[in-house]
């Protein structure tokens, strides 16, 4: 019997602040800037709408990567938001990696909406570095994951 | 054990005479000598029960939330460490302050029973301290031991004594791959219960319904049902209390099963004062928390990437 | 023929690193170019020519011989398109379809000359030490 | 249960070639709370949204899900669809499979996938959406301009003529700005001070508007309708209200040894001065750093001949704060600084200028009086190089990437001036492209060559060398292929211009956007463009991309217009998407209140019956006029009584669990 090697697909969930990276991923839409389809964007209001249990969530359910996008900082659209992630994300990013999941699974970028460019450029990295890390076994509820072979 | 040189007993004999508060928390012998708990006291005579020892290690600043908030004056004996919490719950307005008498009490290190035990003493009847050395009475005769080798783990590395250095373990693990992280995480947490005990001691986890128990929460569950779960349980517990957390190490005293929570939560404090700079939670009641302000210039989120420590 | 000049284009875009389609013709290389006199195809044409594949011209310039390899005209290039590296790699491509890679030090001497530039010299030193 | 409408849209073949649409609109039928799903050609059109309203209506449903372009394109387009069909226009989601799926991946099957994720994710959301009514708040009717330039005193002048206050707020002494300082404009070569002072009086004169020179913002708080702003009114240590303006002090004042900041340095000018004849207001300032008197305490002789005693060394800067309901940015450009192009010897040579130095050497009110002399030794120059694009369009990072857009026209100008004047002059002109796209620009352009002379040569300068009292111009000819060294008496350098150094701290006090050159972004390129994406915040001129002047005042009354209609709505329609605390849960603790950037909550003390008993509690509550729904609130609630309605902790969950299924 042979058993095939399923390709690996990875599943990854970008958070994006409807004020900047969302409409860089637009831009990015707009001129035609490919990336991955297994990046799946989900639209909140601000980078600091992001809880860390939004992102533990992911990972339960069998992401393999999770990417918060927000305003650079100085340029929130409501004016702090930005810096409150950036130290929530920090600080759970932080403690990530000290219960010994990998350090590239996570991910924050500041995209405005004018960098599509920058857009493609990070999530094209970002599933590259995934792709490299393979599948996500650390973190997850193994009950929602199908493809793991025991 | 004394505090100006008086026995804290008579301190709480004279707030009962002078009728500075209508009742005092504190802590009553239980059914062995070494498993005092807190207890409220409201009349001289309940004083008999009263005791204060080397065996007086809960944290006594969270049963304020309930007990403050009835009818009366409460006095409170809080120890150093205590006092951190203390000042973290009237920040967060979960303690009336008004209604406290907060009497700050002299601590010099309590006693783990079972670290005395994992020296070989078996059958003890009864211990006392004697500055740095305690007199352990057994079935089988007096014994003695150092003091310092049998503290709670949580006064080994005292905020207020020059104690060891609290982050020596944390900056170990953070020295391990990744892969011995979380196996070392693994091992740990694949041991917790759900007991929920950790939760239920802590002073900053005073929350009108815990989001573990609001099933509108959507990450509420009672019992862990898989690897996840165990972890999940730990980190979002930490994430809640970061910048809050006063390191009273109770969650690692009260779990049952001997996991070192207070790790997590120190590796948290260790992050925020690297990072943000220096920050004691509950060193006064108004600052606020680094986790609910900001610098223009903070670090980008993937120092966490680029810096040191095992991969 | 075309199609050999395209393979030859190719392989000077490559190792010189140059994407030719990024100079705007505006023509600041010629203009600051100090050995312009002494030249039969411009910088500013060394750019267009690679980039029609018009090698054999370029290979058989006097130009090719008379860069300096100064740097001006990357140095002032207001796109990054930098024509000296272009010019180092066709050289590059004439030498060894000459089969041989390098001056022998013996040789050296008899092929000094008084009014060749300093920068010349060390230029090729640069170039032909490795 | 909801009874959720899937529309899937092909928007012509932008989706349907990529995604397969009948693959997602069968998925969708077997999605939870999904009771019709369809699909049409153009759901964004009349035809589109009538089958939408019919379904709504038909199936009686409760929510709809349109999958098709970027809900930043027709999110609004589809909420009124759906009100129309009287549907809570807040139970309307979008599914992005345009941009972020049919653009961007070439694999049909990948695509289609991917779209149908998105859609379920959509579905996903909105089984959890609840109807939102928005609130309302108030307009302040009152605008604010910042920057005194042709784009801000335009604006302000079409804002106060349709009836509101205005007013401006400029940095400089005087209003003006940078036309001021040009002497003729293109195409029609009117004298730009014959056209522009005239607008500066009717601004210092009009009811309605109110300058507010030598001035910067300060600080910015509140939201569209209602701004506050603070001013900082720097001391000018004259009084204006008294001063006559009659320029005595000016006269008077011994230190003359400041660069005249309006006359770009080519000349000097008095301690305490007026930048220029027609300065409005006509008001004096004392520059403290050179100033005897501040500097040593000693002198005072202005105070002293000041006929209305109106000089005040005391005076101290001033904080005004107001209430506006529109913000105008003109905050204009300045040239960029030129010490990354050695090879001009700017720096080297008196007689290498730029262009807006020229303007002041050929202005009848410049440092020659308008006779165009060589500032090393004021005499006649025989021969004059115009460079094109020093620091324009250049990506080595030394300069600008972008094209100024003016340059072309100004040196064309410039040119035909001076042939015009000095038929003797030799003017030739190295250009890498001329661009004239503009009404009679291009005969423009074409007079100066054909019928003045003008010797356009295309190429680029390399080096100007200053040799013996003459520059040597080394540049290209590429029509002739050659080298060409011209001996000329002045360069003059069309040098890129940028945005005013205040764009960005502006940007960041009012959250409005700017792009990487500093430029502020418009909220829409092509369909807003006079708006920034900050609700009430408005672009005016060169602050939002270079332009030249009819340009800036036409976008300067576009910017008028929208600020208009701002201004005449007495109540604006309020986000519904705010946060909202559960009592129940609240732990009163703070913390929201630390993170709110808007200052939207409060807490109160709160009577609640827990079983049987009355406990009195600390709450928080939202002002909703005044959340504007970032959320930073909600993930520090520890208990998670803070929610933020439209995208709440459910309904993001949901979103994720939709993605990882």
């Amino acid at each position: 019997m042979s058993i095939e090697k399923k390709e690996f697909k990875p599943l990854i969930v970008a958070f994006c602040c409807n004020w900047c990276s969302y409409a860089g991923a637009d831009l990015a839409g707009t001129s035609r800037l490919a990336y991955p389809a297994e990046i799946k964007i989900i639209r909140v209001p601000c980078s600091c709408r992001v809880n860390p249990m939004f992102v533990l969530r992911a990972f339960q359910r069998g992401a393999d990567g999770v990417i918060i996008a927000g305003c650079h900082p100085g340029d929130c659209h409501y004016t702090s938001g930005n810096y409150f992630a950036r130290r929530r994300m920090t600080m759970l990013f932080s403690m990530l990696d000290f219960f010994g999941i990998e350090r590239e699974r996570t991910r924050v970028d500041w995209v405005s909406a004018a960098e599509g460019v920058k857009f493609s450029t990070v999530m094209n990295d970002f599933s590259k570095k995934i792709h490299e890390l393979g599948e996500n076994r650390r973190l997850g509820d193994l009950r929602c994951k199908q493809t793991i072979d025991r | 054990m004394q505090t100006n040189n008086r026995p804290v007993k008579e301190i709480a004999q004279e707030i009962f005479a002078e009728n500075q508060a209508e009742r005092i928390l504190g802590w009553k012998r239980g059914e062995f000598f070494y498993d005092n708990s807190p207890a409220v006291f409201s009349a001289a005579d309940e004083l008999q029960e009263f005791v204060y020892d080397a065996f007086c290690g809960s944290n006594l600043s969270k049963f304020l939330v309930k007990e403050a908030a009835k009818e009366g004056r409460i006095a409170v004996l809080l120890k150093p460490c205590d006092r951190y919490s203390f000042n973290q719950l009237v920040k967060e307005h979960r303690i009336d302050k008004e209604n406290v008498l907060p009497i700050e009490i002299d601590c010099d290190g309590m006693v783990d029973i079972d670290k005395v035990r994992a020296l070989g003493i078996k059958g003890i009847k009864s211990i006392s301290a004697d500055g740095d050395q305690l007199t352990i009475e057994t079935v089988y005769g007096q014994k003695n031991c150092s003091k310092e080798d049998v503290l709670l783990l949580k006064c080994q590395t005292c905020k207020d004594r020059t104690g060891g250095d609290r982050f020596a373990l944390v900056r170990e693990i953070e020295e391990m791959s990744s892969v011995e992280r979380y196996e070392f995480w693994r091992s740990e947490l694949s041991k917790c219960i759900r007991c929920n005990a950790c939760r239920n001691v802590c002073p900053a986890c005073t929350c009108e319904k815990c989001v573990f128990d609001n099933d509108k929460s959507g990450i509420a569950n009672k019992a862990n049902s898989d690897s996840f779960e165990e972890s999940l349980y730990h980190m979002i517990r930490a994430f809640h209390v970061a910048g809050r957390c006063t390191d009273c190490g109770e969650c690692s005293r009260v779990c049952p099963q001997g996991i070192p929570l207070h790790l997590i939560n120190r590796k948290v404090i260790k992050d925020l004062n690297e990072f943000y700079g220096e920050y004691q939670a509950g060193a006064d009641d108004s600052s606020v928390g680094p986790l609910t302000s900001y610098e223009l210039d903070d670090v980008e989120p993937d120092i966490v990437m680029n810096r040191g420590g095992g991969r | 023929m075309l199609q050999k000049q395209q393979l030859q284009a190719e392989t000077i875009r490559r190792i010189s690193g140059v994407n030719t389609r990024k100079c705007m013709k505006c023509g600041k290389c010629t203009a600051t170019c100090p050995a312009h006199s002494e030249m039969d195809i411009s910088p500013h044409r060394f750019v267009s020519m690679v980039e029609n594949n018009e090698i054999d011209a370029l290979m058989s310039s006097d130009s090719l011989w008379k860069c300096l390899s100064c740097f001006a005209c990357v140095e002032r290039c207001p796109r990054g398109v930098e024509p000296a590296n272009l010019i180092e790699a066709v050289r590059v491509t004439a030498v060894r379809m000459q089969n041989r890679n390098r001056l022998l030090p013996e040789n050296i001497p008899s092929l000094l000359n008084n009014k060749l530039p300093q920068q010349a010299l060390v230029s090729a030193f640069r170039k032909y030490s490795k | 249960m909801q009874r959720i409408g899937v529309f899937v849209c092909w928007c012509g073949t932008n989706i349907a070639a990529t995604v397969d649409i009948d693959t997602v609109v069968e998925a969708m039928k077997r999605e939870p709370g999904v009771v019709h799903s369809s699909d049409y050609q153009y759901m964004c059109s009349e035809a589109g949204q009538s089958r939408i309203r019919n379904a709504i209506k038909e199936h009686n449903l409760t929510g709809i899900v349109v999958c098709a372009c970027s809900p930043r394109m027709h999110e609004t387009t589809f909420r009124k669809a759906a009100k129309a069909a009287g549907l809570n226009e807040f139970m309307v989601e979008i599914a992005n499979i345009r941009e972020h799926c049919a653009w961007i991946h070439k694999d049909r099957t990948e695509a289609t996938e991917k779209a149908v994720v998105l859609a379920r994710t959509a579905v996903a959301k909105l089984n959890l959406n609840k109807p939102l009514t928005p609130g309302t708040s108030d307009v302040v009717k009152r605008a604010l301009v910042i920057g005194g330039g042709i784009a801000g005193i335009q604006s302000a002048l079409d804002i106060a003529e349709a009836g509101y206050q205005v007013d401006i707020v400029e940095k400089e002494p005087t209003i003006g700005g940078k036309m001021a300082q040009l002497d003729k404009t293109f195409p029609t070569l009117d004298c730009a001070a014959c056209i522009l002072t005239p607008k500066m009086v009717e601004a210092a004169q009009h009811d309605n508007i109110n300058l507010i020179t030598y001035s910067e913002v300060d600080s910015v708080s509140g939201f569209v309708g209602n701004f506050t702003v603070k001013i900082r009114k720097k001391a000018r240590s004259v009084k204006a209200d008294i001063c006559s303006g009659c320029g005595i002090c000016t006269e008077k004042c011994p230190s003359k040894k400041a660069k005249s900041e309006f006359n770009m340095g080519l000349n000097n000018r008095s301690a305490i001065y007026i930048p220029f004849a027609q300065a409005i207001p006509n008001v004096p300032v004392i520059d403290r750093d050179q100033c005897i008197k501040f500097k040593t305490g000693k002198c005072g002789l202005c105070a002293k001949v000041c006929p209305a005693d109106a000089i005040d060394f005391s005076q101290q800067d001033e904080i005004i704060e107001q209430k506006y309901g529109a913000v105008v940015l003109a905050t204009g450009f300045k040239p960029i600084k030129l010490d990354n192009f050695d090879e001009y010897s700017y720096a080297a040579s008196q007689d290498v200028i730029t262009s807006l130095e020229l303007e002041r050497i050929m202005n009848a009110a410049g440092p020659t009086g308008g006779k165009l002399l060589r500032p090393s030794d004021k005499k006649h120059p025989h021969t004059m190089v115009f460079v094109q694009c020093v620091g324009s369009r250049d990506t080595t990072g030394c300069g600008k990437t972008y094209c100024s857009k003016i340059c072309c026209m100004y040196t064309a100008k410039h040119a035909m001036l001076i042939r015009e004047k000095y038929p003797d002059i030799d003017v030739h002109v190295f250009y890498i492209d001329v661009r004239t796209p503009g009404k009679n620009f291009d005969e423009f352009y074409r007079r100066a060559a054909e019928d003045y002379g003008v010797n356009y040569i295309k190429g680029m300068v390399g080096k100007v060398a200053p040799t013996n009292g003459k520059l040597m111009v080394q540049g290209s000819d590429l029509i002739a292929d050659r080298q060409v060294i011209i001996e000329a008496d002045m360069v003059v350098l069309a040098t890129a211009i940028e945005p005013d150094q205040t764009a960005k701290s502006l940007a960041t006090m009012l959250t409005a956007s700017i792009d990487t050159n500093n430029f502020f972004t418009e909220a829409h390129p092509k369909l807003r463009p006079v708006e920034s994406p900050t609700a009430g915040v408005f672009l005016s001129g060169v602050c939002q991309g270079p332009k030249d002047i009819p340009e800036t005042v036409a976008q300067a009354s576009a910017a008028a217009v929208k600020v208009v209609g701002l201004l005449s709505k007495d109540k604006l329609v309020s986000n519904p998407c705010v946060a909202g605390s559960n009592e129940l849960l609240c732990n009163g603790c703070s913390n929201c209140q630390h993170v709110c950037p808007y200052g939207a909550i409060d807490y109160v003390e709160k009577e609640f019956r827990i079983n049987g008993k009355i406990k009195i509690r600390r709450v928080a509550q939202v002002n909703e006029a005044v959340c504007q729904g970032c959320g930073a609130c909600t993930v520090v609630c520890p208990s998670g009584a803070m929610d933020l309605k439209g995208f709440t902790n459910q309904q993001i969950m949901a979103e994720v669990d939709a993605i990882c299924r």
